[in-house]
């Protein structure tokens, strides 16, 4: 019997995907792509390249916080800037982004508060941030389950007679399941105004990409009779043009699209992960000369740009970042006895107020025991 | 007042909500042009439109799925499951998200859907369209759960719930689409808030409690139990979570015997909540163990042999002889 | 916003498929799959012939047993009698069937008593035969769930070594299911060998299928990397071949494959059911002439073997078949009653059996009451 | 006799059971090379192979159907859940199909597959990686569930689950996966059935009945009662469904008095049905109502709130002191 995912000559060595950033930082021009990046100029171009340092530098923080005990669990980014960042910086204030846990590239282009993004991870809170204050759901932890909200959203969106996305976030794995492949269903019935943005860093926790799929995931879209695209997930240029193209697409009533974005997981799949039980250190050498910071520097660099103002407001902007996550961490109040009980419902809820008073009673008997002694 | 039969209630009651509040929706399988399988949705498309009474393709995990996002953007979606036994594909969606998003997000997102199930056998069907699944989210934090009984509540309350900005699952007993009542379309305003229980029928020696389609058969075995000289109270509980105690709690102090009736299985059905509920909050004033009176312990059975699996007339009897410690189908076995 | 299903140019229209016979009985020549046909000769022809008539009979004593109240519940095949002879006359006796309700067509072509067809429509029984007598699973009302057991059946086959099939049967309604993509996930990462038979009946109840998909069904499959047929579904020869090729494929390795079987359901989806709400009359007209069977008498016709003999022949085996499913109907033993309790376990269950004594008990009581009047 | 933790236990029982029979098969997510996040597959798919210990794609659903399919087969496949939040996916095939298919081919297909299933709290995790979501499937016919709570019967009990021509449920407390204990690997054919319960700690006042992570606390909550001068006998449930009635009867008849722990939610948790089928078969022996301490009615909550939802050592106490009405939190409240 065939073993899926042992195929050396799968998926993950197919290179046929959109790239206008070579790995060496070449820029390569493309008729179809080049107009959705004319108003990438020096400035925005430093401008990504800083989101991308901070980023990775805020993933490594929240690393080695959770290394030090600060947070209970990180799921690290690292590798998947481009991706992340490039959609990200595609989106408008008023699209609303549907996500997994990975995506806190994302939520940094959304503007999310730095404490907002770890108070999840530390366990003090449900889940950080207001969706509505920057139009991004938290954190979905149910692989797959946020693509049909995204769907829903979208086809509320196109009730309302409003032109913003809504923006689905999910990793290859993801792909297999159930509800990713009826949002499809759903988002192709109703032409809704949905981008499926994909990650495909290769693997699901220990389980490579060639598992969940025999071809190319960007393959899969368009049997549902959705656009689809595959690209560069280390070319933040390529993730950026990309994604304007299907957002556009989306927003003057083309309905949905896929895009397939090929990257790579350079860290443990959470901070709870040992990587070297299921794969190869090679792999990750060879994807390390696919960096995708290091390629928009090469760019900067040839261009000029890179220079050392940039250079220390990149590294300020980073440090800068990484001390307000590391404050917010640690000076984050711990919740109270009673926080559990809120926000179950929004209304009255006899039986639960019983058992928060039985338990408030329950709490007070020791402290009264310890006045008594 | 009109009278109208039960499924026309809830039909009247969905229209209403939808004339009342434009970001009300719904959507699920064959309830447009068809009017739902049993008619329940009938001409709603017609005269809202397509954008607010949605066919959707055939996937329930996805109708729940894409109503959480459509709740996410303000809107306020009923999701029609077509029989009982096909919530089960959704059900990670409602009680992974549906159910916790509120929590989740510190009250930021609201999910104020309503999830409309015909449940309930007694109507002959094949496998799968004749179950009775509420335990299942009355055991899961976050929803909220109503069962209705008779035209009116089926058409207050289908109100009451959509308004709800919770989560509500209505339970709609099927076997009972077809018989009339009257019904006041006004009667939102001071009708009975969505979760408190009704006495039916009032009573001194015995307290039946139950719900959905076995109230109407609870109150015949109120009239039964009468010629024999024992005055039974029948509470509907309309709502099923959460239950309101103080409305049981105040007829079992009463009558001191609680049995309790539904067509779901026994083991860790709403009967075992009730029946330990009340014997932690009446246990002074109990003069018998609460009985059960149930579906058996057994996938839904084939239609011929489903009048053995359903509470009836006769059982309900027999469980009223047991918790008044008279001579019933159990007497000389230990129980 | 563009209703889906309402598209008068959509996938309903579409005629672009594998056809050997056309609607007037002409054939047609294939390089690819007249091979598969090689041992159809005029015996041959005639008996799928009588299959059909015989199996469209049985559909109409069925509903008529229905209508007379001795069935509770009837799901015709009427119209769908090519699809389900071609298909499964080219199955081998150890491959193994899951259907859906309406593939009693399937059933009779793998040998089925004609009473257990009926016992679960009669609310006998939870359902009709063993599955082992006739490798066939009972059907499946939970839509799209049996597809899954098919991969799974088709991947032990696998680990057995075995060369057998596992076949599933569904409809157009049940694509959009996710554990029909499921299903196709794992039967291409695994090679399993399983044929996904979709009979694309243009009908979900009163859905069209132009609400579950806004493509060719047949289109969706590919993008699993599973190889795809769109086949005209009233063309038996046509299923045969095509159902022949695929059912080889999978035989000597080459995993599953997919048909997309492009028919219509003649009838209501179920003896429940009015199919005047939702769809327009004319649309039967355009498929009477396109009938299954009307096609092979032409192609019989023609070929001078539709004689009397034949047609008499046929006649007769469909009224026994007719007769016998109607005695078996009517003289069908009723259910004992505590047989509901029966078969919940494999082993000892003590509060089941418990619960089974007080119930005998109270039955018990009554047959006590009466001998005491 | 070895001693081993209790992950290695369930890995020792599996490997047994894979070595005794070739039909038995594994498939899950992460279980191959992995060796599953909790590593309690480690090693087998090196040892058997990749078409036994099978990685399976990303769907929680297919993992169960394409089991049944091969259970269809005559195979024994045992399917890993990965943590508890993540069943809901399978549930339609679960309940639908897997606890259906015996019922409904009237006994010709067996479908004797084991589901394990990490469960429970305590272990500082995010969301859906905490739950208890037992109750669900002992509501569910045609289904088996155990909870096993030290690394002995751990490893008896899965080889138990597997030989099962039934399905069950196996459900593995995550958070004493660390627990280490005494193995005898081939005590499995004199171990006490799957389906009865053990008395743990003997007593006499107070019957403390629970399952899974809490049997541990229970045993501490014996001892520091013991100190108080009360006797507790604890008995693990081990089956939650069926539930071994004879063995707790017994025990409350003697006590007449009963607390139920779990950490899964009060309402419609397994305490209700305890609860209330003991003060049916043992009402005239009860002193008190029987007491539930349990998980409060809300979503898991963040990492950081779960002590105050998880019953430990002080809450058991003090249902303890509730059932024998001594002084406790809730004195002087009308309960
Ligand atoms: C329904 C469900 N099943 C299993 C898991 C456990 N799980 C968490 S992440 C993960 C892998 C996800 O892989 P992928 O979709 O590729 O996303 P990535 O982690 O690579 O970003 C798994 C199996 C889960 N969270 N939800
Ligand atoms: C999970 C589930 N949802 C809904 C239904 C109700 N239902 C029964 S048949 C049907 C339509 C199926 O259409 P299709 O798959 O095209 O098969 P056909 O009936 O046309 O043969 C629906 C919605 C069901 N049986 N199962
Ligand atoms: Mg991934
Ligand atoms: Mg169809």
């Amino acid at each position: 019997m065939s073993l899926p995912g042992t195929d050396p000559t799968g998926p993950l060595n197919d290179e046929s995907y959109i790239q206008l950033l070579a790995p060496d930082g070449t820029r390569i021009t493309s008729a179809e792509f080049d107009p959705w990046l004319e108003d990438i100029d020096g400035d925005r171009l430093a401008g990504l390249y800083e989101d991308m340092v901070v980023v990775r530098r805020l993933d490594q923080e929240a690393t080695a916080l959770q290394r030090q005990g600060e947070l209970a669990l990180w799921p690290p980014l690292l590798g998947q800037e481009a991706a992340q960042i490039g959609s990200g910086r595609a989106l408008r204030k008023d699209d609303f982004v549907f996500s997994s846990y990975r995506e806190n590239g994302v939520a940094y282009c959304r503007g999310v508060d730095l404490t907002d993004m770890i108070r999840v991870w530390r366990g003090n809170r449900p889940s950080g941030w207001d969706p509505y204050e920057i139009n991004m759901a938290t954190p979905q932890v149910i692989i797959g389950a946020q693509t049909l909200h995204a769907t829903g959203y979208a086809m509320a969106a196109k009730f309302d007679g409003d032109d913003a996305v809504a923006v689905a976030y999910f990793g290859d794995g993801a792909t297999s399941q159930g509800d990713v492949n009826e949002a499809m269903v759903f988002a192709a019935s109703f032409q809704a105004p949905v981008l499926f943005f994909c990650q495909n860093n290769q693997w699901a926790i220990s389980e490579p990409v060639g598992l969940q799929a025999q071809g190319k995931l960007s393959d899969r879209a368009p049997g549902f009779g959705i656009p689809s695209y595959r690209v560069d997930g280390n070319d933040v240029l390529a993730c950026l043009a990309v994604t304007r193209k299907a957002l556009d697409h989306a927003r003057i009533g083309g309905g949905p699209s896929f895009i397939e974005a090929v990257t790579y997981r350079m860290g443990p799949h959470t901070t709870a992960d040992d990587p070297t039980r299921y794969r190869d250190a090679n792999e990750l050498e060879d994807w390390k000369r696919r960096d995708p910071i290091d390629r928009l520097a090469a760019l900067l660099s040839a261009e000029g740009l890179l220079d050392e103002a940039l250079r220390q407001r990149v590294q300020q902007a980073a440090d800068d970042a990484a001390a307000e996550m590391r404050a917010g961490c640690i000076n984050m109040a711990e919740p109270g006895d009673l926080e559990l009980f809120e926000n179950v419902y929004t209304a009255p809820h006899p039986v639960l107020a019983r058992q928060r008073q039985h338990y408030e009673r329950y709490l007070d008997s020791f402290e009264a025991a310890e006045w008594g002694h | 007042m009109t009278t109208m039969t039960f499924g026309r209630a809830i039909n009247t009651g969905l229209r209403k909500a939808m004339e009342n509040d434009p970001r009300v929706v719904i959507i699920g399988e064959d309830i447009g042009a068809l009017g739902g399988v049993f008619r329940i949705t009938d001409e709603l498309q017609k005269d809202f439109g397509a954008h607010r009474v949605i066919d959707a393709p055939l996937a329930e995990s996805a109708i729940l799925g894409t109503a959480v996002g459509m709740a996410y953007r303000g809107y306020r979606p009923v999701c029609e499951i077509q029989f009982d036994g096909f919530i089960y594909p959704a059900f990670d969606q409602i009680v992974s998200q549906v159910a916790k998003l509120h929590y989740r997000t510190r009250g930021r997102v609201r999910m104020p859907l309503t999830i409309r199930v015909p449940f309930g056998g007694g109507i002959g069907a094949a496998e799968h369209h004749s179950e009775s699944p509420e335990a299942y989210f009355t055991h899961t934090s976050g929803l909220r759960v109503v069962a209705v009984s008779n035209p009116q509540d089926a058409c207050t309350v289908i109100q009451q719930a959509i308004a709800s900005d919770d989560p509500v699952l209505y339970f709609e007993p099927k076997r009972r689409y077809h018989t009339k009542g009257d019904v006041d379309e006004n009667a939102l305003e001071d009708a009975l808030p969505m979760d408190r229980a009704r006495v039916e029928v009032p009573g001194t020696d015995v307290t039946l409690v139950t719900y959905g389609a076995l109230v109407q058969t609870a109150r015949e075995a109120a009239r039964a139990a009468e010629d024999d000289g024992v005055s039974v109270e029948v509470i509907d509980l309309r709502s099923l979570s959460p239950l309101d105690y103080s409305t049981v709690e105040a007829s079992v102090r009463k009558t001191g015997r609680l049995v309790v009736t539904h067509e779901a299985a026994r083991t860790g059905g709403l009967g075992a909540e009730i029946a330990a509920s009340l014997t932690e909050r009446c246990f002074y004033y109990l003069e018998h163990a609460p009985v059960r009176i149930t579906g058996m312990d057994i996938p839904y059975p084939p239609a011929k042999m489903e009048r053995h699996h359903l509470p009836d007339l006769d059982r309900i009897l027999d469980g009223v002889d047991r918790v008044l410690g008279r001579p019933n189908s159990l007497t000389g076995l230990e129980d």
